[in-house]
């Protein structure tokens, strides 16, 4: 992991000191210490239950961890809220995607909430690199799971967000776009980002040694 | 400016101090109720114009007022639970929230029962008595908050919440119901309570209410004890507590 | 393409367009409240019975009583679809000023349900022989009380959203926080029917109608994070 | 003593159903409060000591099952 830490290595783009997490009355993480630098990513493991969501959560500031505090650029994140959101761009279990709007109002809708604008031509580029042309138009209630999914996942290919939270980010994905998903990781922490993700399916395109791991498996009943 | 609290906002201190604490209140608020009440009862004159129904007083007063009061106390826990992120406040304001709910109730019933030989009803839309009951409903919501959510930390961040809104509220709920009442009723009815007191009846007054008073500090220490049990069980002084206490009575019931 | 910081009224626009268009696309939940307020109004006089005289002096308390529980009803789309997809998180984890999304949402909120309620009014007002001096008292008073419920109610939901079957609850949290609105608004429409001025108790609602658009977006950004957590 | 007898003391004056009524009530809320808040403070410390001791043997368990593994997860990045 040394390689990483040359010139970054005093101000972690995110880290947090001893987060302790508690969920109905079970201990799911004890002073865990974490810090992420830009380049790296960080795959978060463990059984089922075991607080992968939760810490996630936690780091993207969305959860209060029962002890400990996250710190983003030496900041505590609730200091530095705005410039943390700037740079934070979360994906959880839930699309945030509305049905009485279609794909093309969905993505350019949060888009603009996070200061990008778009237009409707790169809006369209966009979709279809999630494969999801031809479906521009149609109303998201009348899209799959999946393609809710992927309407969320396309944030990602206009992010200027350096630090990617990513809960599952490859469910409900084909193999050729798992492959796609992987080259736009590595292009993002290249570029100085940073990505924390859980994901049941191994990163196949990355080397192994490449990827830190956390693993929670406090006591799992 | 907190640094003389510090110490009392360690858990551990706080719970073994209201330990202490907690003979001494439950001593002192015997002895004044006693006192108070025997005295309210027997010995205080009756009112020349409410005559003996006036001894509903000696207690509808001291709740009316603590229930009042009690919210008071439940919204600043919630203020600096909030803005200081200060944990033992948030328990405190939960386990003040069924004492105040408590004391309501007993302030609407007596307030009922003191109005039936009065106005010769059960229930009149008096301003006092109508205040009382949303007060009521402002603790019953808070409570309900609290059990809605399984993560007590969240609860209390809710129901602080809830209680810092009621509170701002209740001064404009009060007047409003005031204004309405002297509005729809005019002077047909006279308010409850209020005579000119004398001090015969302004001693016994005094020990109920502080006897009152000394009762809800005791009942809400018991709670707050609770309260910190629950927010820090997963540290060891809790655990090793808790393993210790329950030995000690398994070891009462084989006997 | 950079990540320029929206000014305020940007972001107020931007979530209020979007608010309207998904309830545009979704009619059902302008029309039901409206239809809610319609029947129970009309249910009282079957009730209590068709004398012009016991109608018109209790039409201010049966339609505001009316409004607060349709306005109740239709509080819950406030915050829990967007709660339920997930993009009440994206919103709370964006750049924006939370208060700034939270008012847009009350607004839209308002602008769906209170508006209707006000422009439906005077028809129902016929229908219980209210005052004809009072007519302009109950717009008005409406006009200045409906946003209150709006934004009070806010505040409930945004404790409740997080909760399974808090419905109930949501009532029992905002229903006394609407009874200054209720004895004020009906005072006037009262007052403004013996033919005296009324704008004392107008100045009252517009005073809680200041007070609580500063204070409820606030209370509404803390409760919501407390919910999303 | 402001009564004769103390029939007259529970008579109230022709009030003693509403004096002893508020009294009563006011008496039994009390004390139900107050043995609700003792008896949920001995269930609290009866369930911590529970999850406790059901803890303690999940540990046991595990350790047996893997002794090199610990069980704290400290990880450090």
């Amino acid at each position: 992991m040394s390689e990483h830490q040359t010139n970054t290595s005093n101000t972690s783009l995110l880290s947090a000191i001893s987060l302790t997490c508690i969920r109905e009355d079970r201990l799911l993480f004890d002073q865990l210490n974490i810090k992420i630098n830009a380049g790296d990513i960080v795959q978060v493991e463990g059984p089922n239950g075991s607080g992968k969501t939760s810490l996630l959560r936690i780091l993207a500031g969305l959860s209060q961890p029962y002890e400990g505090d996250i710190y983003f650029k030496n900041k505590l994140i609730n200091h530095s809220n705005e410039e943390f959101h700037q740079a934070l761009l979360y994906l959880g279990h839930l699309p945030g995607v509305k049905g009485e709007m279609n794909a093309q109002e969905n993505l350019a809708f949060n888009l603009n909430l996070h200061g990008l604008h778009c237009d409707d031509t790169s809006i369209k580029q966009t979709l279809a690199k999630v494969n999801l042309t031809g479906f521009e138009d149609s109303l998201a209630a009348h899209l799959s799971a999946g393609q809710h999914r992927r309407i969320s996942l396309a944030r990602l290919y206009q992010s200027t967000a350096r630090i990617w939270i990513l809960d599952e980010p490859f469910t409900a994905i084909d193999k050729q776009g798992v492959y796609d998903l992987e080259q736009l990781f590595k292009a993002h922490i290249n570029q100085g980002g940073c990505i924390v993700l859980t994901t049941h399916q191994d990163l196949l395109t990355f080397e192994p040694s490449s990827i830190k791991k956390i693993t929670l498996d406090y006591i799992v009943e | 400016m907190w640094k003389w609290l510090h110490p009392y906002a360690n858990p551990e201190v706080s719970y073994h101090l209201t330990g202490r604490i907690i003979p001494w209140f439950s001593a002192l608020t015997i002895l004044f109720l006693s006192i108070g009440l025997i005295w309210a009862l027997a010995f205080a004159p009756a009112d020349y114009q409410q005559g003996d129904s006036f001894r509903i007083f000696y207690i509808h007063v001291p709740a009316a007022s603590l229930s009042m009061g009690i919210y008071l106390g439940m919204a600043i826990a919630a203020f600096t639970s909030l803005v200081w992120q200060f944990k033992l406040a948030d328990a405190s304001a939960a386990a003040m929230a069924p004492v105040g709910a408590i004391f309501t109730a007993i302030a609407l019933i007596t307030g009922s029962a003191w109005g039936k030989p009065m106005w010769g009803t059960w229930w009149i839309w008096d301003a006092r008595l109508t205040s009382e009951l949303i007060l009521l409903f402002l603790y019953l919501g808070v409570i309900a908050l609290h059990n809605a959510f399984e993560d007590k930390a969240l609860a209390g961040k809710a129901a602080g919440i809830l209680t810092l809104v009621g509170v701002i509220n209740l001064p404009i709920i009060k007047y409003s119901v005031e204004w309405w009442n002297t509005l729809h009723q005019g002077s047909t009815v006279s308010n409850l309570g209020k005579p000119s007191m004398s001090v015969e009846m302004l001693w016994p007054f005094v020990f109920c209410f502080l006897g009152f008073a000394l009762l809800v500090g005791t009942i809400v220490c018991i709670r707050f004890r609770s309260e910190i049990l629950i927010r820090n069980s997963i540290r060891p002084w809790v655990k090793a507590l808790a393993l210790e206490k329950s030995l000690s009575n398994n070891a009462l019931e084989n006997k | 393409m950079a990540a320029a910081n929206l000014s305020y009224r940007a972001v107020f626009s931007l979530v209020l367009k979007r608010d309207l268009t998904i309830a545009m696309r979704h009619k059902d939940d302008i029309i039901n409240p409206l239809l809610f307020f319609v029947i129970v109004i009309t249910l009282f006089p079957l009730g209590i019975g068709p004398e012009a005289q016991t109608l018109s002096r209790i039409a201010p308390g049966i339609i505001w009583v009316a409004a607060l529980l349709s306005t109740l009803l239709s509080l819950d789309r406030l915050f829990k679809s967007d709660y339920e997809d997930g993009s009440l998180e994206q919103m709370l984890l964006s750049p924006q000023p939370i208060f700034v999304l939270v008012l847009a949402k009350i607004v839209a909120h308002w602008l769906i349900t209170g508006l209707p309620l006000i422009l439906i009014a005077p028809l129902l007002a016929i229908l219980l022989h209210l005052n004809e001096q009072s007519y302009s008292a109950l717009m008005l008073t409406l006009l200045l009380g409906t946003p209150v419920l709006s934004l009070l109610g806010a505040i409930g939901v945004a404790l409740t959203v997080g909760i399974k079957k808090g419905g109930v609850l949501l009532s029992l949290l905002v229903l006394p926080l609407y009874i200054p609105v209720l004895i004020f608004a009906t005072s006037a429409i009262d007052t403004a029917a013996l033919g005296l001025p009324y704008s004392g108790q107008l100045a009252i609602i517009a005073a809680l109608f200041f007070g609580s658009l500063t204070l409820a977006p606030f209370a509404v950004s803390a409760a919501l994070k407390v919910s999303t957590n | 003593m402001q009564f004769d007898s103390f029939s007259a003391f529970l008579d109230m004056g022709g009030y003693g159903f509403y004096v002893w009524l508020s009294f009563g009530i006011s008496t039994a809320l009390i004390l139900a409060l107050i043995f609700n808040s003792i008896y949920a403070h001995k269930q609290v410390i009866k369930n911590i000591a529970i999850r406790q001791q059901r803890e303690n043997k999940l540990r046991e368990l595990r350790s047996q099952r893997n002794k090199t593994q610990t069980n704290t997860p400290k990880e450090v990045i």
